[in-house]
């Protein structure tokens, strides 16, 4: 899917310019005229009164809820407001009707998580046309240059995918049969993680990722995938689930079978509040996570500044997010396009897991 | 009415009976053997499937389907459906957990009661309007559905019960063992027989047999349609609710999700199980087997190392295997009666 | 000799009332269609009062954009549950006609080429559909409960994990832009001309006739040689064929397709189907019923989620709404039953 | 034949009337039943004697009227109440649970029970043995109900009954489908529940059955009552009069034809388990009749012709062709005409209206490319309604609101408009009211004049001595006689139907 990201990126760039007939932001990559003048950011750049929609992948989503807690935080701050709409399943179809709203109701910015990497393009193609400002977050969509939007990144893919491959290696003595649980088999993000992960995996050579399930997100799901997966590798060291139903799951089930536990390492993604109980009482030593919180903060004010023309899309455009300070965007790079990094990963332990509220 | 008579059970024709009440237990025996024979071939191929583990895992994954198989197999035995189990799950089970989360110390056992009563009363919800405005219950229960998925969406409101906020002792339930066996199986165990013995044994139960067999029949010779209709809604509501409280306890966290298309689930394991879909016949335990079943299977791709890609594809052509045997063999025990009997008129 | 104390078709009846000898008397008064239509225009009133633009083209356009898929998948199922049966496998085959077209284009097929190996698809679920309903005379809830299962699965197995895109931008473009000079969506155009089609076969032709038969007295129907088991089995090859069709619009609509696509809509559509008129018993039931249906669920949740209503509550309002129309057209029997019981009086012990 | 005099009745049912929408289905329904009694209720077919047996069943509820039963006025809510009162019912068409067995279907409701109020098989099973002691026969108690032959159901209604051992036993036609031996059985269980001091109301067509085991007589006409009478002052005679209220001649028109060409050809037609082995002629010009008893196999050989039911060897030809089997569609093209047995089920799509369904057999023909025309479809319609002298409001009204008779014409019409050589009509004046009736005789007896050949099923003796040409009897699923015009009597064709004589023809 790699190979043709650039033909297809261009091709879609005609299309939005076919349809929209309005240019943004000079169309990134290919130019470097227009830059910025005032990249240098200010306090006061950021107008007053702006509307932010909220796009989470449902509404329920306790992750996303962190998140867009942190947006109309954000939003706050500036004098602004958050609207957050979505539907109650995790499909695009769902959040479609929302994108539309933004665009009815004149929204400034849409801050949305992708339910799924493409097919939101179109609807968000429409809402760049009419000069609203495309911020993704969590999940990212893959419209190449149309619309031109702002990753915020909770943190470097390549990062969370390496790191939580470390962390498990150091616990298991880098050695012994690996498995991975994951969320949707149509998850975006998981399936990046996952990605980097095989590639970190191979400097472990003792190592061996044997399997890769599938839990969607459904406790009950997860769990009949995880009790097949101890059925068919007895002799399974480690499991690495980058979500958060995933790994809780999982720690539930360790922590009521301890002989199983005493075999098998669990880490991954988690919330601290889920996962609290489970590194008490020792049967999960790590895991790590981002503040959702954060994240929604972050693109809230990323939104905010985009839509005031206090930031733009090129690279190395810089602009202050609140309390976190400020942030620079970063080049596109390898199927990502512009993005902003929240920062590293938090690594939870029994030291410091009391210490966070999400 | 003399020896013939005093002489115990023994029924004139003890040979066909014996036929006709074998091709009945023959279901149950199928799908065990079925049963059997996915866990044999899983273990061939991965030789670590075939230990205590396992076959605990298979009775705890299959318990919550199974439980609801049992309320389920209940109404379809009298024509109905109830497609509002999922839904009913997620609120009792979101409900009982939050009580819990506001009210530590409230009492564990209550809290099953509590996921009881919730169950029951949606339960009666869809009793009274399918019985009061006889509008099909396929219909009214799939509106429940969207309404108690739509209602727990409300006060769900984007929150989780977080394992911390639940009792051990509540969870206990979800993990404990005795002598192997684990508690989770053992309750709906306990449900199993003991409704599956009372569907076999009380009057109000063969009625509900009755209607689903024969409704006109039925309302004359003055069974109380309606009163047993309702009933049957009502158990299945307060299985249900019971199975959400369970569900809270084995995954100790629930968010909007908990229970979302269960009812697709356990309407294929109870069809599985023998039951027929348009009522009259079929039995508990053949619904619980259904479950298992269709648990053993999802958990046999995933040790048979065959991608759990494939587990709704087969989940669905068992379904239509199962439907379409039962049709093959209803119509060849009518064929083998039918031509039994001109026999037996020709003498 | 014949083994005749089988499950009869009559016994059915009971549940419409055997001896009330038809419809309700407010029934014939008020047709459903004409109160569907006041419910339309109480839903944009609604909408319009709280929400300055709901009127406009643009939200026009975004409503047909929605419904278009949903709308297709309503018609051939309303002729299905107009002869009594029900097609539960709809969304599933959108699903699955969705991923093998975006499979092949991924493997290199044309994209036209695809999109027909897709609804050829869909003729051969429809086809499985078709054989196990009518040629081996299943229960047609149980068959497509197992087929929704089994259509997914496919689905799964084809595509999971991958997320197909990369469709051409002359076709995609139709869940972009509206059909040139009008504000409707090009699904939904397809719609209207495929609800005209559908009308004038269900009002004015001998299959539509036969279809009214068949819902309303299949061994009548049967008696009078009507060809009961092909009619059917042909209804369930256009309805996979039709939501092949859907599924082809709703992969270009989003310019991307996974396995997973449309999950759940079954639902919905079964759902509008009911709302339009159409009783889940057969052979009631207008193809205008149901356009006007999906109107109505089309502005509905617009204007819902254009008030920041929380999609749960549209949840609630859908099957409330559900329930409301199948009550509706009951509550005449409702009425003579209660009245019936009054009029028995209290039974004096014999 | 002891009369009941000076004892209190047990039942009084005065004046009861019931209608359904239009139609009049009871208008004076009036009987009193004394403890001790066999009580026996005549009428034709719709002279109202089933609705009157649902009224005391408790399944309809009247209109008017009073029911009183051991001196006490009741209104029956329900089944249960009409048990509860004491009234037991066999029903003419057997309501059984096909899923459940034999002896449960006994006991339904009011299974024997042992501690804990757990249903206790062994007795109920012992129970259901004894019942059918009572009744000398011999059926498993512990099978499924599903497969029964009709008979084997009939006696199992018949159990269920005496098991109940009602004040009041009412049997709607109860012996058409059993053998003699069985209904000698049965009037010996009657005898014995007399004897204890219960009622019996007892409903036949078989007239002598009712001079040889009844004490009074009961006659209906036309949803009336007529009279009542001790069995030692009526006649089969005076009864039959009572009943049709006219001569027989009236009631039947025959014109002589001479038969022309042959048009229906059935070689050896057999339906495993059904009928076996059936072969007859019907030409030009003819009535044919098949008679026999309930559960013959009648209806089924019709099925059978015109493709309904799948034929498991032999042939039908029509005019000279072969037909397909199973496919109705071409008994249709080939010029087959059946008007069906029930009326309600198969002939008709009630909720449609008149228009409607005469056009639903001609519909190719009503437009081009399978478009209907509206006007021709009107047209269509109102020309057969004008023929047959349909009585109705306006063609668009439901046929549901027409009365059994009219009913019946508007199926005549929907198959005459196809110009059919050969018409089957299964029970062609089923429950439809005696004026109707001869209207109906007068038009099969037109179309027999014009050169229609009609195979005619009916279980009516009168209609099918007084309409048919030829006659062939069925006996569990065989031809046991073929009599002409001549022979034909209610002595020969009874004794072919019962299986008793193979009777020389």
């Amino acid at each position: 899917m790699t190979i043709s990201r650039t033909a297809r990126r261009r091709a879609t760039a005609i299309l939005s310019l076919s349809v929209a007939g309005v240019m943004l932001a000079a169309c990134g990559s290919s130019s470097n005229a227009g830059s910025d003048p005032t990249g240098k950011p200010t306090a006061t750049g950021v107008k007053k009164g702006l509307t932010v929609y909220f796009i989470p992948k449902d509404t329920q989503n306790p992750y996303e809820v962190l998140a867009d807690q942190g947006g109309k935080k954000a939003l706050e701050e500036l004098g602004g407001k958050v609207v957050v709409s979505s539907g109650t399943a995790d499909t695009a179809a769902a959040q479609i009707p929302s994108i539309q709203t933004a665009i009815q109701k004149h929204a400034d910015a849409i801050v949305i998580a992708g339910n799924d990497p493409s097919a939101l393009c179109p609807s968000l193609n429409q809402a760049s046309a009419a000069g609203i400002k495309i911020v993704s977050f969590d999940s990212d969509i893959s419209c190449g240059t149309s619309p031109n939007h702002l990753f915020i990144n909770q943190a470097d893919t390549a990062d969370v995918g390496t790191s939580e491959v470390d962390l498990l290696a150091k616990q298991i003595g880098s050695t012994g049969q690996v498995a991975i649980l994951s969320a949707a088999a149509s998850a975006t993000n998981q399936n990046a993680w996952i990605g980097f992960m095989k590639k970190q995996l191979t400097k472990y050579p003792n190592m061996k990722l044997v399997s890769t399930v599938y839990g969607n997100d459904d406790p009950a799901t997860s769990l009949t995938v995880l009790q097949g997966l101890l059925s068919a590798y007895p002799n399974l060291k480690g499991i690495i689930s980058p979500t958060t139903v995933g790994i809780s799951t999982a720690a539930q089930y360790l922590s009521n079978h301890k002989d199983v536990a005493k075999k098998v390492t669990l880490t991954g993604l988690g919330l601290p509040s889920q996962m609290k109980s489970y590194v008490k009482d020792g049967t999960v030593k790590s895991f790590e996570l981002w503040n959702p919180n954060q994240l929604g903060y972050l693109a809230g004010y990323a939104a905010a500044s985009l839509a005031s023309g206090s930031a733009s899309l090129q690279t190395g455009s810089t602009f202050k997010a609140g309390t976190l300070g400020s942030y620079k965007v970063l080049a596109p790079a390898s199927g990502v396009g512009p993005s902003v990094v929240l920062g590293p990963p938090t690594v939870f332990d029994a030291s410091n897991v009391d210490k966070f509220n999400f | 009415m003399t020896a013939q008579l005093t002489a115990p059970a023994p029924a004139p024709d003890t040979e066909r009976f014996a036929r006709g009440a074998a091709l009945l237990r023959a279901r149950e025996l199928g799908i065990g053997v079925a049963i059997v024979l996915v866990f044999v071939a899983t273990t061939i191929s991965n030789h670590a499937f075939a230990n205590a583990h396992s076959i605990q895992q298979l009775l705890t994954g299959a318990a919550l389907i199974a439980l609801l198989g049992v309320g389920e197999t209940m109404v379809i035995v009298t024509r109905n459906v109830d497609l509002s189990v999922g839904s009913v799950v997620g609120l009792s089970a979101y409900i009982v957990g939050d009580v819990f989360k506001h009210h530590s110390g409230f009492p564990v056992l209550l809290g099953y009661v509590l996921g009881i009563v919730i169950g029951a009363v949606i339960g009666s919800i869809n009793g009274l309007i399918t019985v009061v405005t006889r509008v099909p219950s396929l219909v009214v229960t799939l509106a429940m559905l969207y309404i108690v998925r739509g209602v727990d969406g409300v006060i769900v409101n984007g929150k989780t019960i977080d394992p911390a906020a639940i009792p051990k002792s509540f969870t206990e339930v979800g993990y404990r063992t005795f002598l192997g066996v684990p508690w989770l199986a053992i309750i709906v165990a306990v449900v199993v027989a003991v409704v599956g013995y009372a569907m076999r044994s009380f009057r109000a139960s063969r009625d509900l047999y009755a209607i689903g067999s024969n409704p006109e029949a039925a309302s004359l010779a003055g069974i109380p349609a309606g009163r047993r209709v309702f009933t049957a809604f009502l158990i299945s509501g307060a299985l249900a609710g019971f199975a959400g409280s369970l569900f809270l306890a084995l995954h100790a966290q629930i968010d909007v999700t908990g229970g979302n298309g269960y009812e697709l689930t356990v309407v294929s394991a109870v069809v599985v199980g023998g039951v027929a879909i348009f009522g009259g016949s079929g039995t508990v335990l053949g619904a619980a087997l259904g479950a298992l079943l269709l648990n053993t299977i999802n958990q046999a791709l995933v040790a048979a190392k065959i991608s759990s890609f494939w587990n709704e594809a087969i989940a669905g052509g068992l379904l239509l295997a199962a439907i379409a045997f039962d049709r093959w063999l209803g119509l060849r025990v009518a064929r083998s009666l039918q031509s039994a009997q001109g026999a037996h008129r020709d003498a | 000799m014949t083994p005749d104390i089988t499950t009869k078709p009559s016994e059915t009846v009971s549940y419409r009332g055997a001896d009330d000898g038809g419809q309700p008397l407010w029934r014939k008064l008020v047709r459903w269609e004409t109160a569907l239509v006041f419910v339309l225009i109480a839903v944009l009133i609604f909408g319009s009062a709280k929400e300055s633009g709901f009127l406009d083209g643009t939200n026009f356009f975004y409503i047909s954009l929605n419904m278009g898929e949903i709308a297709i998948m309503a018609l051939p199922l309303t002729l299905i549950v107009m002869t009594g049966e029900i097609d539960l496998s709809v969304a599933s085959m959108l699903g699955l006609s969705g991923t093998v077209m975006g499979s092949l284009f991924h493997d290199g097929w044309s994209v036209w080429a695809a999109m027909a190996a897709a609804l050829l698809v869909g003729a051969a679920g429809g086809a499985l559909n078709g054989l196990l309903v009518a040629k081996m005379g299943l229960p047609s809830i149980a068959v497509t409960i197992g087929t929704l299962t089994l259509f997914r699965g496919l689905a799964e197995i084809v595509l999971a994990p991958r997320t197909i895109t990369g469709f051409p931008i002359s076709l995609t473009k139709i869940g972009v832009v509206p059909v040139q000079g009008t504000k409707i969506a090009w699904s939904a155009l397809i719609f209207l001309v495929l609800a005209i089609i559908f009308g004038v076969v269900l009002h004015a032709t001998a299959l539509g006739r036969s279809i009214v038969a068949i819902g309303l007295q299949p061994e009548a129907a049967r008696f009078s040689g009507v060809r009961v088991d092909r009619i059917k089995f042909g209804l369930y090859v256009v309805s996979g064929v039709f939501c092949a069709l859907a599924g082809i619009l709703f992969t270009l609509k989003n310019s991307s397709v996974s396995y997973d696509a449309g999950t759940g809509l079954e639902l919905n559509v079964v759902a509008i189907v009911l709302l339009g008129g159409v009783s889940i018993f057969g052979g009631r039931g207008t193809v205008i019923g149901v356009v006007l249906a999906v109107v109505i669920v089309g502005c509905l949740q617009q204007a819902l989620t254009q008030m920041g209503v929380q999609p749960e509550v549209q949840n609630i309002v859908t099957g409330s709404l559900l329930l409301v129309s199948v009550l509706v057209p009951n509550s005449g029997e409702l009425v003579r039953r209660i009245r019936a019981r009054r009029r028995r009086g209290p039974v004096p012990a014999a | 034949m002891n009369h009941p005099v000076g004892k209190e009745p047990l039942l009084v049912l005065e004046k009861a009337a019931k209608r359904f929408g239009a139609v009049r289905a009871l208008e004076d329904g009036s009987v009193t039943l004394h403890p001790g009694e066999a009580h026996a209720l005549l009428g034709e077919n719709g002279a109202g004697k089933s609705t009157l047996v649902k009224i005391l069943a408790g399944v309809h509820q009247p209109d008017s009227g009073r029911l009183v039963i051991g001196g006490t006025p009741v209104v029956l809510s329900g089944p249960a109440a009409s048990r509860a009162a004491g009234v037991s019912i066999i029903y003419q068409e057997p309501t059984l649970f096909p899923d459940l067995t034999v002896a449960e279907n006994i006991f339904m409701g009011r299974q024997p029970r042992r501690a804990g109020r757990r249903i206790d098989r062994t007795a109920m099973n012992k129970a259901a043995v004894a019942v059918f002691e009572r009744l000398g026969v011999q059926l498993d108690p512990q099978r499924q109900a599903r497969g029964l032959s009709v008979a084997d159901q009939q006696i199992v209604e018949i159990a269920k009954a005496l098991s109940l051992d009602a004040k009041v036993l009412v049997m709607d036609e109860p012996t058409a489908a059993l053998t003699s031996v069985e209904v000698e059985r049965l009037f010996d269980v009657m005898r014995t529940l007399r004897e204890q001091g219960a009622a019996v109301l007892f409903i036949s067509h078989r007239i002598e059955e009712v001079l040889a085991s009844c004490q009074r007589v009961t006659i209906m006409r036309d949803g009336r009552f007529v009279s009542t009478a001790p069995i030692e002052e009526v006649t089969a005679d005076s009864i039959i009069r009572s009943m049709v209220g006219r001569e027989l001649g009236a009631l039947f028109p025959k014109t002589e034809t001479d038969p022309g060409e042959t048009v229906l050809e059935v070689d050896h037609l057999t339906r495993e388990g059904v009928f076996e082995d059936i072969s007859f002629s019907v030409r030009r010009g003819e009535i044919v009749a098949l008679a026999g008893l309930v559960g013959a196999g009648r209806s089924e050989v019709a099925r059978a012709i015109f493709g309904i039911d799948r034929r498991t060897s032999g042939t039908v030809r029509v005019n000279g062709r072969s037909l397909r089997n199973g496919a109705p569609a071409a008994a249709m093209a080939a010029g087959v005409a059946l008007v069906p047995e029930d009326r309600r089920q198969q002939g008709l799509v009630m909720d449609m209206g008149i228009d409607r369904n005469v056009a639903l057999a001609s519909l190719g023909r009503l437009g081009r490319f399978g478009l209907i025309r509206r006007g021709s479809e009107r047209d269509l319609a109102s020309t057969w309604a004008d023929r047959l002298q349909l009585k109705f409001g306006r063609m668009k009204n439901e046929v549901s609101t027409l009365s059994g008779g009219n009913q019946q014409k508007v199926v005549l019409g929907k198959w005459l408009a196809r110009g059919p050589s050969l018409l089957i009509i299964d029970e062609p004046t089923r429950g439809i009211d005696v004026g109707t009736k001869a209207e109906v005789h007068r038009i099969l007896d037109g179309l027999v004049s014009d050169g229609m050949a009609v195979l005619m099923i009916s279980s009516e003796l009168p209609e099918v001595l007084g309409m048919a040409d030829r006659v062939l009897v069925l006996h569990e699923g065989r031809i046991t006689a073929e009599l002409s015009r001549a022979e034909a009597d209610e002595d020969s064709i009874m004794r072919a139907a019962t299986g008793y004589a193979a009777v020389a023809s």
